[in-house]
């Protein structure tokens, strides 16, 4: 790991291990940690294979049902429902990715958005969703049947290093041979097949990586907020995690992070001020566009310490 | 006795989304009136609100609603306005020990499997509005019915209760057709109903749904044709979007109309003063259900939600909103409901002059029995 | 540097003290260079040394750009490249920009006529019959030999007075080039003026009338098309040949 | 009375002409949006709700102005492609040498904005809007109810996607506006006024969404929300015809619209999810969608 | 030097829509020489070219490889069984560094390359012979810098590197002298008989002195049929090829 990339990590880490002492509202941080995780994953597939999905949520959201359901209604121990959930989320990112990355473009992003839909559909139809209602009073259960998660604090750091594993996992895969011969393939497609790479595969494989680790985040989500419900799966989460990923930074290794934290603090604390989110949203979209194109951590690396004190 | 030096009620709705109109932030401008009423006070400690949009996301409900009450001295929760939210916001309360009051959500479920100690479904629920327009309706001669249904547990559940009140009455369903929900166009549902020749068509949807429905029932002729549409989840707003013209005639069931009597009549006054609306039912319900919370607390002398909550239960509700209203174990406000009818543009005497009432549904026929729900908390 | 015929008419197009930049990158540093009414100039020089960067800076499509171009006495240095191409220049870029949303026809017909006396349609397909053949197609589907032809057939209609052609040649069959050298030939003869870029200088010598070399966004030296002999070892000095 | 596949022939013939009428607001809306596309290379999320816009500027002439359906028909597309050509000179201008996917979040987070503003300012449950006078009333065809107003929209959605079609296809504006998509700098060195051109472009392509909106403002409340559905099946039928092409768009528009309609009488519950499905099945075997060119 | 052809097309034909871009083309590349195929501009050259290294599908024919049919193969798997391409117009990774674009090459060669829970450092070890190769291209000061800033004749050169990191068996060349300057065809025409010797070469190039200088054999293609095989003294005095192709003033330059 690079020094800088080292030393970004030790911050992240000590800044969020800080948060129970803080008197910070752990739960709303637990959230923060979660998108941040869904964002890094979505960015894995934007930002380093340079393919935008506009269907995360389904892996999301899909995941958070599977983890729900095994939880509650089995009985699953959190980290058994947390695989099972991943796992899930990467059965069904193969499924669509294997239709999704024969096709480049808008067109990818339409087909992944497709599929999305008709996952949502399905979250819709299927009696184990409990339709509208979602699947509510998830237990956070033992980890390992021996730690209870039901105290805050605990759920905090379970959340945490489940979250510094999955971003660690992103690290590695873009700073590996795999990584690079992603990137290779997103500057100049013919010529990677051309020197021998079925450059399919590796789209796969890479897709299949996202939408587990988004998958990752739906479960942690599910057993942190106990709940799993259908906006989880509806195409705006799939918008969400663009505008996270774009607000921080598109190919940034943290600025998920702080695009999650900023999302998560204008959707709750915002929420408080009456009809303005949408709005707002709205303008942090344009304004993001038209002049913080890489977002706030590729435009001002420099502040990156600063912003993640702010959301912590 | 209170844990903290103030009482605040949480306006926990939907500020911006479809259903901002029926609860929203004249969700609070009724909570304000409540306390207001009450005297600003109680046993002595300021009672102060909080307001939040919970864009009908049911983990932003529950972590605004965890913040609140960890974080925010918030000591009960009010409004909700979507299932999924106020079944979220119900395990908060019962995790935390304190009191939500469902106004806006329909879900019967709130009184049945997913009760609380600390839960009270207060203004209606689905149970109520399917056998308040399936028995009125059938009783006035419509007898066959088709359903337009959403398809969601929503409508799920209002078909079916509608279904088993219609059959119960001696009448017959002779089709349904499920579309999905936020549908924008329903004219080929609207065909598929009029071939059914039944009497009425049925609307198991709700907000924007129903409004489309029912609009576009008008332009394809379906009331000339004879058919009639029988309404359940239909709120003042709705049909003031539609207009009378196009609304006229439709039936339905509330448990709230500014114009039932003179006390209604001076409260929806004073609302439409503040939010330039006439109240609907769930925001006639927000009010009520406050002002009863803080007699509770009042005559409890704690803000504990499960005391609160079980003094809310022993107290009877009488106010503007319901006269001998009750409060049941299973959390199950009761009151009576109102079969409702849209005037003609000739019958109304201005804006906001909509309904005539035909029948007044007492609360113990209108609402499930306590036995059939399956709340644990019955024994 | 450059040198001017005195006895000369008034040139068509004089280019003075032609600055331009591609964001932070000045890349042409004072272009001098004139072009007279009926001739053919070409700018030689290496790769990379601003001979397309001309191009475009007369044409209004480079952002940054000082200087004077005046073309028929009229200062366009601060013009925008649609009112340039409406005073009668016409631009046939190297990367060719054959149209893949139009037929071969529609990319022919594609620039409006800016004055009377361009060619023909049946003219130019007589003159390129590849063209005909596939007038039907999509643009580019062409060869690339063909999208070449079809760029040049292209300006030959607008009735511009002076024709900018960067690097007509390139990629070209032997035959073609020899046909590319017949057509510049042929519209001299009809009154038109050309301004050529080239990197053949084998092919730029049979149809000039002058040269002039550019070096690192100057132009370094001048040559008459009878001087080439004598000026031969120079030029392959300039060019690295 | 004869049947197919359990459904009475008669009922069927209603579903199919249901079915071409709400495939002619996808068609009019698709259209705006690969013109858009075709030539700004902007995937145009804010269709919808410029679509929304237009509704509710025919809404306020009506409410505010005393200006009828009629009048507001032709004004209201001029003054939403106004509101087009602003956002386009401010915004979209600045986007054209990025990747697609700028363009479509810029309008996405236009999309929130206007839809929240009118929220705000109009709440959620919409406006009524009354059928012109003219229109009212129907036709009984036998096998249905056809409101006359419904067969109006036919006629006028039909006819404007064809005379944008002709315009587009078999007129040198049309060739100069396909070519500015590719190379605008080269078409400006032509002669050609690009940027103008471009900037009319959007805000015709805005208009027709407009146009589609007063169209809709009589059937469907005039409300926030009305077009935040409808982008996303809209942009489904613009892959599916393939991107950028207009009689792609037109055409698959009204047949899926037709599709729709079959699939609510005899799957309802997957009414909105076929469109889906038919993307996918379309992708697979035409990559560029049906009337799509490879590059 | 052994003569027997590595790769072959028989009967090859390509049809766009209707128009019949090349028509049954037989083609045989002896192995460990350089082959050129040239002819007028739209002849087909491009088309076949691409055919053979499957970026298009043939109508109809075979393609065989050291006499096993690959016509179904795909392009990956062709590049794995040693026959590599490059492009007319130039490709390279733009942002990576000159290195990194060569270690691409290397790191397929050696495998490995779905591992993505490895550090990137394992790939260091194919500096060594990444720098090598720069090395024999004359890039070798250049390998920190990322492609894009190279000047186009350096991207070339990259490209030939790259190409050469796989260790190919038949290497395709399309226009590998096209858009470059005149100092740069020197150097790269040298480039590529040096990175000829044991292997075979199939080159599309319309710079006859480059062809002459090296090509062992030339196969001219006209309107997408061969009118013309053999060596460039032999190929440049028929008739047919010097009225399609190469006009009057034809010959070395
Ligand atoms: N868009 C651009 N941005 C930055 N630099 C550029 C751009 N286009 C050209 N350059 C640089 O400007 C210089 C001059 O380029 P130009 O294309 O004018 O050369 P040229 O003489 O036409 O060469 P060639 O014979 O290769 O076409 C080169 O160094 C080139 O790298
Ligand atoms: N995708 C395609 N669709 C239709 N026609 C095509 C396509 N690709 C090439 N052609 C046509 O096939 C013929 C051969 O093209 P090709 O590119 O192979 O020529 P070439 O010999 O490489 O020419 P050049 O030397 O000019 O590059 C041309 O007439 C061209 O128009
Ligand atoms: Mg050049
Ligand atoms: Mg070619």
């Amino acid at each position: 790991m690079s020094p800088a990339a080292l030393r970004s990590f030790l911050i992240f880490t000590l800044l969020f291990a800080a948060v129970p002492f803080t008197g910070l509202y752990e739960i709303t941080v637990m959230k923060i940690l979660c998108f941040a995780l869904f964002a890094c994953a979505f960015n894995l597939l934007l930002g380093f294979a340079g393919l935008l999905s506009f269907g995360h949520a389904a892996y999301f959201g899909g995941a958070a049902y599977v983890t729900a359901h095994a939880a509650k209604v089995w009985g699953l121990t959190p980290e058994l429902a947390l695989l099972l959930g991943m796992l899930t989320a990467g059965a069904m990112g193969a499924i669509s990715g294997a239709i999704a990355i024969r096709r480049q473009g808008i067109y990818f992003a339409m087909i992944t958005l497709a599929m999305a839909q008709m996952v949502f559909f399905a979250a819709l139809q299927v009696p184990f969703t409990h339709g509208e209602d979602g699947i509510q009073a998830v237990p956070r259960g033992k980890l390992f049947g021996l730690i209870d998660l039901a105290p805050t604090t605990t759920m905090y750091y379970f959340v945490l290093i489940v979250v510094l594993a999955g971003l660690l996992l992103i690290y590695r895969t873009v700073h590996s041979p795999f990584g690079q011969v992603l990137k290779a393939i997103r500057e100049n497609e013919p010529r990677a097949r051309s020197l021998g790479y079925s450059v399919d595969r590796y789209k796969l494989l890479a897709f299949v990586l996202s939408a587990s680790l988004a998958g990752l985040a739906g479960s942690l989500k599910a057993i942190t907020l106990q709940l799993a419900s259908l906006s989880d799966v509806h195409w705006t989460m799939s918008g969400e995690v663009v505008l996270m990923t774009l607000l921080g930074g598109i190919g940034t290794l943290f600025g998920p992070i702080v695009g999650a934290g900023i999302i998560v603090l204008i959707q709750d604390y915002l929420a408080e001020t009456g009809a303005w989110v949408t709005i707002i949203t709205g303008g942090i979209f344009v304004v993001c566009v038209m002049l913080f194109r890489r977002g706030i951590v590729g435009e001002l690396p420099r502040l990156l310490g600063l912003f993640t004190k702010k959301n912590a | 006795q209170l844990t903290d030096d103030v009482v605040k009620i949480g306006v926990l709705t939907d500020g911006s989304g479809v259903y901002a109109d029926v609860g929203g932030s004249g969700s609070l401008e009724a909570v304000k009136m409540a306390i207001a009423d009450f005297g600003g006070t109680v046993l002595g400690k300021p009672i102060e609100t909080a307001f939040a949009d919970h864009q009908n996301k049911a983990d932003i409900a529950a972590s605004i609603a965890r913040k609140w009450i960890d974080a925010d001295k918030v000591d009960v929760i009010t409004d909700l306005l979507n299932s999924a939210v106020s079944l979220a916001v119900q395990e908060i309360g019962k995790e935390k020990n304190k009191v939500i009051l469902h106004n806006g959500a329909a879900s019967s479920d709130l009184s049945g499997k997913a009760c609380a100690v600390t839960g009270v479904h207060y203004t209606y629920d689905t149970y109520a509005l399917a056998k308040g327009t399936g028995t009125a309706t059938v009783k006035q001669g419509g007898d066959t019915w088709f359903f337009l249904t959403a398809d969601y547990a929503f409508g799920h559940a209002l078909e079916r209760d509608t279904a088993a009140a219609v059959t119960a009455n001696g009448g017959k369903v002779l089709g349904s057709v499920r579309h999905p929900l936020s549908n924008a166009d329903f004219s080929s549902f609207l065909l598929q109903a009029q071939a059914s020749k039944a009497k009425v068509i049925g609307l198991a949807n709700a907000g924007l749904d129903t409004v489309q429905t029912i609009k576009q029932a008008a332009e394809f002729g379906i009331t000339q044709g004879g058919q009639r549409l029988g309404g359940m989840l239909i709120f003042l707003t709705d049909v003031h979007s539609l207009g009378l013209q196009t609304a006229q005639g439709l039936t339905l069931t509330t448990g709230f109309y500014w114009d039932l009597n003179d006390e209604t009549r001076a409260f929806g006054k004073r609302f439409f003063d503040k939010v330039k609306r006439m109240p609907t039912m769930v925001q006639a319900g927000v009010y009520s259900s406050a002002l009863h919370y803080l007699k509770a607390v009042q005559a409890a002398g704690t803000d504990d939600g499960t005391k609160v909550a079980m003094k809310m239960r022993e107290l009877p509700v009488n106010d503007m909103f319901a006269k001998n209203g009750k409060i049941r174990t299973d959390g199950r406000m009761v009151h009576d409901m109102y079969l409702a009818q849209v005037k003609t543009p000739a019958e109304s005497k201005g804006p906001w002059d909509y309904y005539k009432i035909l029948a007044t549904i007492p609360g113990d026929e209108a609402f499930r029995p306590e036995k059939d729900g399956g709340c644990p908390l019955v024994k | 540097m450059a040198t001017t015929n005195s006895a000369a008419p008034a040139p068509l197009l004089e280019v003075r003290d032609l600055h331009a930049h591609y964001g932070e990158s000045h890349i042409l540093h004072g272009m001098e260079f004139n072009v007279r009414p009926g001739e053919v100039v070409t700018l030689l020089g290496r790769n990379g040394a601003g001979k397309t960067t001309t191009l475009k800076s007369i044409m209004g499509l480079v952002g940054k750009r000082t200087g004077t171009v005046t073309f028929d006495g009229e200062n366009l240095i601060t013009h925008a490249p649609h009112t340039i191409a409406k005073r009668g220049i016409a631009f046939c870029p190297e990367e060719r920009a054959i149209f893949s949303a139009l037929s071969v026809e529609e990319n022919l017909m594609l620039p409006p006529v800016v004055k009377p006396g361009g060619m023909t349609v049946d003219e130019i397909y007589a003159m390129f019959p590849n063209l005909k053949e596939r007038k039907r197609s999509q643009g580019t589907k062409l060869s690339g030999g063909e999208q070449q032809m079809l760029a040049i057939g292209r300006i030959l209609r607008t009735g511009a007075t002076l024709l900018m052609l960067d690097e007509p040649t390139e990629g070209l069959a032997p035959v073609i080039i020899d046909r590319i050298g017949e057509t510049i030939r042929e519209i001299k003869a009809r009154g038109f003026t050309v301004l050529l870029v080239e990197q053949n200088f084998r092919f730029a010598a049979t149809v000039a009338d002058r040269h002039y070399v550019v070096e690192n966004g100057r132009v370094v030296d001048a040559i008459l098309a009878d001087e080439l002999e004598s000026k031969t070892e120079d030029l392959k000095r300039y060019l690295g040949v | 009375m004869t049947e197919i596949f359990g459904v009475p022939a008669a009922a069927l013939y209603g579903q199919l002409l249901i079915g071409l009428i709400n495939g002619c607001f996808y068609a009019l809306l698709s259209l705006g949006l690969a013109i858009i596309f075709g030539i700004l290379n902007v995937i145009n999320f804010a269709h919808g709700a410029l679509y929304m816009m237009g509704a509710f500027v025919a809404w306020m002439l009506l409410n505010y102005a005393g200006i009828g359906y009629w009048p507001a028909l032709l004004l209201s597309p001029i003054i939403v492609g106004a509101i087009g050509i602003v956002i386009e000179r401010l915004l979209l201008r600045h986007l054209y040498k990025l990747d697609h996917l700028y363009g479509l979040l810029l309008t996405f987070g236009l999309t929130l904005l206007a839809e929240g503003a009118f929220k705000q300012v109009f709440g959620v449950s919409g406006q009524p809007y009354a059928i012109p006078d003219a229109l009212r009333g129907g036709q009984n065809l036998g096998f249905m109810f056809l409101p006359n107003y419904r067969a109006w929209v036919v006629v006028a959605a039909l006819g404007v996607c064809l005379g944008v079609w002709l315009m587009l296809e078999k007129t040198r504006l049309g060739a100069t506006l396909r070519a500015a998509t590719e190379r605008p700098e080269i078409v400006q060195a032509f002669g050609i006024n690009v940027p103008v051109m471009i900037t009319l472009t959007y805000g015709f392509g805005v208009a027709l969404a407009a146009f589609a909106g007063v169209l809709a403002a009589p059937i469907y409340q005039v409300g926030a929300l009305m077009g935040s559905n409808l982008i996303i099946v809209v942009f489904a039928v613009v892959v599916i015809g393939g991107m950028g092409s207009i009689l792609g768009s037109i055409l698959t528009g009204v047949a899926l619209g037709i599709v729709e309609g079959l699939t609510k009488v005899f799957y309802p519950e997957a009414s909105s999810t076929v469109i889906f499905v038919l993307m996918i099945l379309v992708l697979l075997v035409k990559p560029a969608g049906l009337f799509g060119k490879t590059a | 030097m052994a003569s027997t052809a590595i790769l072959e097309a028989r009967g090859l034909t390509k049809q766009f829509s209707g128009f019949t871009a090349v028509k049954s083309v037989d083609l045989s590349v002896k192995e460990g020489t350089i082959h050129a195929l040239i002819g007028p501009n739209g002849a087909g050259k491009s088309t076949v070219f691409n055919l053979l290294t499957k970026f298009l599908i043939p109508t109809s024919g075979q393609i065989l490889y050291r006499g096993e049919d690959i016509t179904s193969v795909e392009a990956a798997a062709i590049a794995q069984k040693g026959l590599v391409r490059s492009f007319q117009i130039s490709a390279v990774f733009p942002h990576l560094s000159v290195r990194e674009n060569v270690r691409v090459a290397l790191q397929r060669k050696r495998g490995g390359c779905f591992d993505f829970w490895r550090s990137e450092k394992v790939l260091d070890q194919y500096n060594d012979r990444a720098d090598e190769l720069l090395n024999a291209v004359g890039l070798a000061e250049f390998r920190n810098h990322t492609a894009v800033e190279l000047a186009y004749g350096r991207k070339r050169a990259l490209e030939i590197a790259t190409t050469l990191a796989l260790e190919p068996t038949v290497m395709l060349l399309d226009e590998p002298m096209a858009g470059l300057g005149r100092e740069d065809i020197g150097r790269i025409a040298a480039l590529i008989k040096k990175s000829a010797q044991g292997r075979t070469v199939l080159m599309v190039e319309h710079n006859l002195s480059v062809v002459a200088d090296l090509s062992d054999k030339i196969s001219v293609l006209q309107r997408g049929e061969i009118i013309a095989e053999g060596t460039y003294a032999e190929v440049s005095q028929n008739p047919q090829v010097i009225s399609a192709y190469m006009g009057s003033g034809h010959g070395h330059h």
